[in-house]
């Protein structure tokens, strides 16, 4: 599965490849504790916990520590202080939030443990603090979406944004990518109204059809992942206006690959949890192999329409 | 041996009052409690407050203490008119209520509850330990006390909690001291020292104003006896040349007398046999029998386990050994249901808490025992419904405006009415009476006491446990003592001597084979 | 000897919690290498010192006969504060926090008193109104401290021990001599155990309630205040389900819900029992969804045995 | 609750004087706060009042609503059920997930068979071993939270064909022009509102909340009605589930977190005091559909949706405030 991914994903398959070569060669044994955001929430963190033990798996000699903060800042705190002290060789995070989790690992940073971000960047103020990020660019996800926006309506329209959790870093880039890049580049599009469907579809589904009340018109529908999009696409469908709105999403799940294989979704960004997986661990060996790694190591993500969706394999999750 | 057999009216205490109510009078939205009411007490008078339940002997008396302000009238205390705001006030001035209800806090030690509210301190408001336990041993030495001051007071007995209560009123060295039925939850061999008490406090020159439903009691302690009706004030009589009867009239505008020659005599087959029946840590080889149309009267201290057999009996608690037989068959109940489905009925020793649910209506509590026989595939009929609670409205006399009433309203006794009529209602094959008349005025006692003897008349068989001997001699044809868990004597109910039934209940002497005397 | 052993009587004898706690201490000691350690040890101190101080307060509430539902929410309010009110000077952000919570937990107090009404359903919608509040304060950003002081505050030791550990120790400390010393601790007891007698021993109820809920909200927002501290940071979603956590601990701690009984030992040792539990099964690797299901079951569990020990079974009837 | 209703009836069938009506507008507060609180939303928005919004709200509002009517039957028992949210996520994850692998009719009773099965859990708990009812199903939301993940491992559920299945009928469909959703709840609530005043299992339920003890001495088989009452609960959180998961045709394992205090919310809303005892289903619904409209209202009036908590916040302080003086009210009027 994970080989499929690389074969077709022409820009990964050499890092990955790499990842797993890397492994096999190194002499030491080490011990990498990771702890995620909150796995359960939904499909993509699960996916990315699968890949990223599966992958520590086949490498051989690498012993992991798998942690869930399960959404909560305060907790995730306390798990990084317990990797600290357990005195792992190298930490990987991926922030509940952007700037809580900073002197968390400036503490990890003093102890000596390198500490890999993952996913979700953090603040500018810690970015001294860490040896590496590996994950998506959010920010250029959002202009993404904002430029698929832009040829879909040809310039012109009312739209509305579901975005994700409040408060959350990757909410919060997407939306600021979007909203820029869409102000730049169609300034004739009018963004009417956000609100946020905290990564819920049920909760997204409702937010549309409250727009759908609300606005008579509306042109497009940009939402932080499929996840809600879809539930946007339901609420549309349920009241007969599907046909007339546009919807584009980021993070492709399963349910908007087979929407955008039926022409009911434009489009969206093809973001692997897979890939985000490998990246993180290749990028954590890299960093204890005393590679010269860049501060920020963005994996791509591409743009998914019904054009090229021949190109990318229906998400697993 | 009975303390109270010794009735003998005091000479009154001539002496300025130490405390007068001068036309008290308090309205509640709709109703007025109290009208126009005067009383006085003088120092070392004990000075009986009477009247039947809803009378507003309890509303005077918080009046008084300060949990209720009067409307009118004044308060006067040695000379001086008072205002008071909360019974806090009144405590420090020295007016002390001791309440019908228990006020404790179970969890506290008996120092902390007697000086709850007014806790020594030092250093701000860090409690002085030392001094609440030298402060508390003083008091607990002028009561005589068998407790600790560390003591739990959840874990004392009834009569302990009581003597908790009067420590506390000692607490702000009193003038006047308020009883509102003190001896309600006592048993007889606790009285006494409460009497002792009561004794003391009158030779420290401090007023005491009793309240009780029980005329021996009152005859027995009282300088003067005063009584209050439908909120007015009646009259005060002393007690030394007065007797019951002219009080009984002054309370209800008529005479009463114990009517021993109906009780029922024409018993059939047994329904109700225990053998050698027993609980764990609570009773032992209890064993009895009633009969149709038999009233057995279940007499014993409180603790002594008669509730705990008529539980068991019930199905509320499950036999550690012997046997229940229902109509000569061996009954084995798994919870109460069973045993209301064989035809058992209790009317529980607690009313509040066990017999009533005080937020429903007089209907709805009245058909709660038996649902089914007012009901079709489960849904209510609400014309069955209304029907039964006629029916047993009238034949009671159950004083309510409506049955949309909230039992919670009613006076005791028609609460406890309500409960007898749940159980008639569903037509019991035995019907177990726990304290029928605890806490219940004069008149609806009698009347209680009268519908008993017609119950057991028409084949009701009926067991009665109660603490008042007058009501077991009263009603049973036979009596069981019980003392400590067991079964000490059984006795003939119109023969036994007030004597060994104290006796039987107390422990003292050869207890009488329980198969000896068979009425 | 005996008198003084008297007054302890029943707190004297050790809690079944705290054979809870010890027989968890020595369990996850065997089981893995890291758990029995200094540093280990303090790190579950702190962690457990914001659900800790919070419990303190919730403890004297829930003794009341009371419970209080918006404690995560006032943490989270108290937290932005902390942190948003920086640019005015950090004392006065700190002020502004610690009495937020106190001015929260008054007028939590006040409806209590006023109304009567349970206070479940008053907390209840407390707790979504603040969470309201700080998103309607915060605009759903997180703020980020630019002042170091404060996180290192949060990160700084005496000794080897943790500032956050001790400051929790002695509030610990404080709260348990003021419930069994003091006038105000012990009608606190008074007013659980039996409201009615309090009145008539002119206990001002309401008024006590009050006092007791404006603690229970200094502790949330000082807990909100040093897990800001620790962060350096403050999120909106901050103290999110904390309620729940704390209401476990406190009722793991032996304090009943009907009130009128309760401890802060026993609450201190709920709170460890719960940080040891989590800490434990991490450095065991449970998987987080596992967590979840054993922490429930231990919680029944509990109230099981402490239902079978503390019923005397022949005082109560079959029902 | 059938007493309720009867002692207004004097009020009804009396002349109409002013005092009936205050009295009729004091008795119903909860009622006219809704009427007014549409009024002003009405005045702010035109679409507030809009048939198709209106239609949307209730539809939105039954998911909380089929719940909140099963859990007022646990607080009228004398209980607290906070584990709905969790079981709500159980039951939509289970249904979702076994739809596409053993058909939508085996996974509907599978579903609801387990659902019951946890209701029958905390029943157990609560009902027969007398534990507290707050602590039992707070624990129990941890627990069935955990189960839910471990049986999903985390993953998100979907419906592979949404087009051609009827499992669609409970969340999308419509009868007689009225969302199936809607017709749930309105079904339920009626058939729960007549069990609860109609039957004798009603009456048990309000005696058990009302003075468990008392009901005891009655013959009341009490632990099996407080056990009922939870089963209750568990069948309308699988109906709500059915609706939920056909709504949205997947679930996520987290879907119903924090459903347990929207519920409450919504019946304290309603006005029942959470003692047992006391309580009906109507004014739960209206309770609900309070909240519903507050959400809806606000956002149409374009405030972000945390304002919604706030208000909330108020109206629930003000309520328990109006409650206060109209019981004070009668409880004076009532003394003797």
């Amino acid at each position: 599965m994970a080989i499929n991914n690389t074969l077709k994903m022409s820009v990964l398959a050499a890092s990955v490849f790499v990842a797993s070569t890397t492994v096999a060669y190194a002499e030491n044994s080490y011990r990498i504790g990771i702890t995620q955001n909150n796995v359960g929430v939904d499909s993509y963190q699960t996916t990315y916990e699968r890949a990223f033990v599966e992958a520590a798996e086949a490498a051989g000699n690498i012993d992991i520590v798998v942690l869930d903060a399960g959404g909560d800042v305060a907790r995730q705190i306390g798990q990084m202080q317990d990797l600290v002290q357990q005195q792992v060789d190298a930490i990987i995070i991926w922030p509940t939030n952007g700037q809580a989790v900073i002197p968390a690992i400036r503490q990890a940073n003093n102890a000596g443990i390198p500490v890999v971000v993952t996913n979700s960047k953090i603040a500018d103020a810690g970015m001294d603090f860490i040896a590496a990020f590996s994950g998506p660019d959010n920010v250029e996800q959002g202009s993404s979406s904002a430029e698929m926006m832009c040829d879909a309506l040809g310039g012109e329209g009312q739209i509305v944004q579901i975005s994700g959790q409040p408060g959350y870093t990757t909410a919060i880039e997407r939306a600021a990518g979007f909203e820029e890049r869409l102000a730049e580049l169609c300034p004739g599009v009018e963004l009417m109204e956000t609100q946020p469907g905290n990564w819920n579809r049920e909760r997204a589904q409702r937010v549309m059809e409250d727009f759908l009340t609300k606005y008579d018109r509306i042109d497009g529908v940009y939402s932080g992942d499929d996840n809600m999009g879809v539930g946007a696409l339901n609420a549309a469908k349920d009241a007969g206006r599907a046909g007339d709105i546009v919807f584009i999403g980021a993070t492709n799940f399963a349910v908007g690959y087979d929407a955008i294989a039926r022409g009911e979704y434009y489009g969206s960004i093809y973001q692997s949890p897979v890939d985000d997986a490998h990246a993180a661990l290749q990028t954590a060996l890299d960093v204890l192999a005393g590679e010269d790694v860049p501060k920020l190591n963005f994996f791509e993500t591409p743009k998914i329409t019904a054009e090229n969706l021949e190109e990318f394999d229906r998400p697993v999750f | 041996m009975n303390p109270v057999q010794a009735i003998t009216g005091r000479q009154p205490i001539d002496a300025e009052p130490i405390l007068k109510l001068e036309g008290i009078t308090k309205r509640f939205p709709g109703v007025v409690a109290l009208n126009k009411v005067d009383f006085d007490v003088r120092p070392g008078e004990v000075h009986a407050l009477l009247g039947e339940n809803g009378a507003g002997k309890s509303t005077l008396m918080k009046v008084l203490a300060g949990k209720h302000q009067a409307n009118e009238g004044r308060i006067i205390l040695g000379g001086e008119e008072m205002e008071f705001e909360n019974p806090k006030h009144a405590k420090r001035a020295g007016v002390v209520l001791i309440h019908q209800e228990q006020s404790l806090v179970p969890e506290m030690t008996v120092a902390e509850n007697i000086y709850l509210g007014s806790l020594p301190k030092k250093w701000g408001n860090r409690v002085d330990w030392r001094r609440l336990r030298e402060d508390t041993n003083r008091i607990l030495e002028t009561l005589k006390c068998s407790f600790q001051h560390d003591d739990l007071v959840g874990s004392l007995s009834i009569a302990k909690k009581q003597m908790v209560e009067i420590a506390r009123a000692l607490v702000f060295t009193p003038r006047v001291v308020v009883f509102d039925e003190p001896t309600a939850s006592l048993t007889d061999h606790e009285k006494p020292v409460l009497y002792d008490v009561i004794q003391s406090l009158c030779e420290q020159g401090v007023g005491i104003v009793y309240i009780s439903h029980r005329m021996d009691e009152i005859f027995h302690l009282s300088h003067r006896i005063s009584v209050l009706r439908d909120g007015e004030y009646t009259g005060t009589v002393n007690t030394c040349s007065t007797n019951e009867d002219e009080v009984t009239r002054m309370m209800i505008g008529r005479s009463l007398e114990l009517d021993h020659a109906s009780k029922p005599s024409e018993f059939g087959e047994n329904m109700l046999e225990l053998r050698n029946l027993s609980v764990k840590r609570l009773f032992t080889d209890v064993s009895l029998n009633v009969r149709r149309g038999e009233i057995i009267g279940m007499y014993g201290l409180v603790g002594a386990g008669r509730s705990e057999v008529a539980e068991t009996i019930f199905g509320l608690r499950s036999p550690s050994g012997g046997e229940i037989l229902l109509d000569g068959e061996v009954v084995n109940f798994r919870n109460s249901h069973d045993a209301v489905v064989a035809g058992i009925a209790l009317v529980p020793e607690d009313r509040k808490d066990q017999g009533l649910i005080l937020g429903m209506n007089c209907r709805d509590n009245m058909t709660l025992a038996g649902l089914k026989t007012v009901s079709t595939m489960g849904f209510m009929k609400r014309a069955d419904e209304r029907a039964v609670y006629d029916k047993y409205h009238q034949a009671m006399k159950i004083k309510t405006p409506s049955w949309r009433q909230k039992v919670g309203n009613l006076s005791g006794g028609n609460q406890q009415k309500i409960v007898i009529g749940k159980w008639l209602h569903t037509h019991p094959k035995l019907l177990i009476l726990d304290e029928p008349t605890r806490g219940i005025d004069v008149g609806s006692k009698a009347e209680i006491h009268a519908l008993v003897k017609d119950l057991a008349k028409s084949g009701y068989a009926v067991l009665v446990i109660s603490s008042e001997m007058p009501e077991v001699l009263g009603l049973s044809n036979r009596i069981i003592a019980m003392y400590d868990g067991r079964v000490t004597a059984e006795f003939d109910g119109d023969s036994v001597s007030e004597d060994e039934l104290v006796q039987a209940i107390t422990g003292m002497g050869t207890p009488t084979p329980a198969a000896a005397v068979i009425g | 000897m005996t008198s003084i052993k008297g007054f302890f009587r029943g707190k004297a004898a050790i809690q079944p919690i705290w054979l809870f706690v010890i027989a968890i201490f020595i369990f996850f000691s065997f089981m893995s290498e890291y758990f029995l350690s200094l540093g280990n040890i303090t790190n579950i101190l702190v962690q457990t010192s914001t659900i800790g101080l919070i419990a303190l307060g919730m403890t004297y509430v829930m003794i009341n006969g009371n419970i209080d539902l918006s404690v995560g929410a006032i943490l989270g309010l108290a937290a932005s504060l902390a942190v948003g009110l920086q640019d005015h000077g950090l004392t006065i952000a700190i002020i502004a926090a610690l009495a937020s919570g106190m001015l929260l937990g008054a007028l939590n107090g006040l409806v209590v008193w006023k109304t009567g009404v349970n206070a479940f359903i008053v907390t209840l919608g407390a707790m979504l109104g603040i969470r309201g509040l700080i998103f309607l304060y915060t605009g759903e950003q997180s703020f980020y401290s630019m002042n170091f002081a404060f996180a290192d505050f949060g990160a700084s030791t005496i000794g080897p021990i943790p500032v956050l550990a001790i400051i929790f120790l002695l509030c610990t400390l404080v709260m348990h001599l003021v419930l069994t010393r003091t006038g105000h601790g012990r009608n606190t007891f008074a007013v659980g155990g039996n409201p009615e007698a309090s009145i008539d021993a002119g206990i001002r109820l309401g008024r006590h309630m009050m006092i007791n809920f404006i603690i229970v909200g200094f502790f949330a927002a000082l807990a909100g205040v040093l897990l800001a501290s620790q962060m350096g940071a403050a999120t909106p979603n901050l103290g999110r389900d904390y309620e729940l956590w704390t209401i476990t601990a406190v009722v793991l701690g032996g304090t009943k819900l009907t009130g009128g009984y309760g401890s802060i030992t026993g609450t201190l040792g709920g709170v460890l029992a719960i940080g040891i539990l989590r800490n434990g099964m991490n450095l065991m690797q449970v998987p987080a969804f596992y967590v979840l299901v054993v922490l429930g079951v231990i919680l029944i569990s509990v109230l099981i045995i402490d239902k079978k020990l503390n019923v005397p079974s022949t005082k109560e009837v079959r029902i | 609750m059938a007493s309720a209703e009867q002692t207004k009836q004097p009020v009804l069938k009396g002349r109409v004087s002013r005092a009936g009506i205050l009295g009729f507008l004091s008795a119903q507060g909860i009622l006219v706060f809704f009427l007014l609180s549409m009024f002003v939303f009405s005045l702010f928005s035109e679409q507030f009042l809009s048939q198709s919004n209106i239609m949307t709200v209730v539809r939105q509002a039954s998911i909380i609503g089929i719940i909140a009517v099963g859990v007022t039957v646990v607080i009228i028992g004398g209980n607290l059920d906070l584990s709905v949210g969790s079981m709500l996520s159980f039951a939509t994850v289970l249904v979702v997930d076994l739809h596409d692998k053993i058909g939508p009719m085996n996974a509907i009773l599978v579903m609801f068979a387990l659902t019951l099965l946890l209701g029958a859990v905390n029943g157990f708990l609560v009902g027969l071993m007398r534990l507290n009812s707050l602590i039992v199903t707070l624990a129990m939301l941890s627990v069935i939270q955990g189960l839910v993940l471990i049986y999903s491992g985390g993953q998100n559920v979907d419906i592979a064909n949404q087009g051609g299945t009827w499992f669609a009928f409970f969340g999308r469909g419509y009868v007689l022009g009225i969302a199936v959703p809607v017709l749930l709840f309105g079904l339920l609530a009626i058939l729960v509102q007549c069990l609860m005043s109609y039957t004798g299992y009603g009456r048990r339920i309000f005696a058990v909340g009302g003075n468990p003890m008392a009901a005891v001495y009655s013959g009341i088989r009490k632990n099996w009605c407080v056990f009922s009452t939870y089963l209750i609960s568990a069948f309308c959180v699988a109906c709500a589930a059915l609706v939920l998961g056909s709504r949205v045709m997947g679930s996520q394992n987290n879907v119903g977190q924090g459903y347990e205090l929207l519920v409450l919310a919504g019946i304290i809303l309603g006005g029942t005091s959470l003692l047992g005892g006391a309580g009906s289903i109507w004014k739960t619904v209206i309770g609900v559909l309070i909240l519903g409209f507050i959400q809806n209202g606000l956002l149409l009036m374009g405030y972000p949706y945390y304002t919604q908590w706030i208000v909330t916040w108020v109206i629930i302080i003000l309520a328990v405030w109006l409650d206060l003086a109209n019981k004070r009210k009668r409880l004076l009027t009532t003394h003797s």
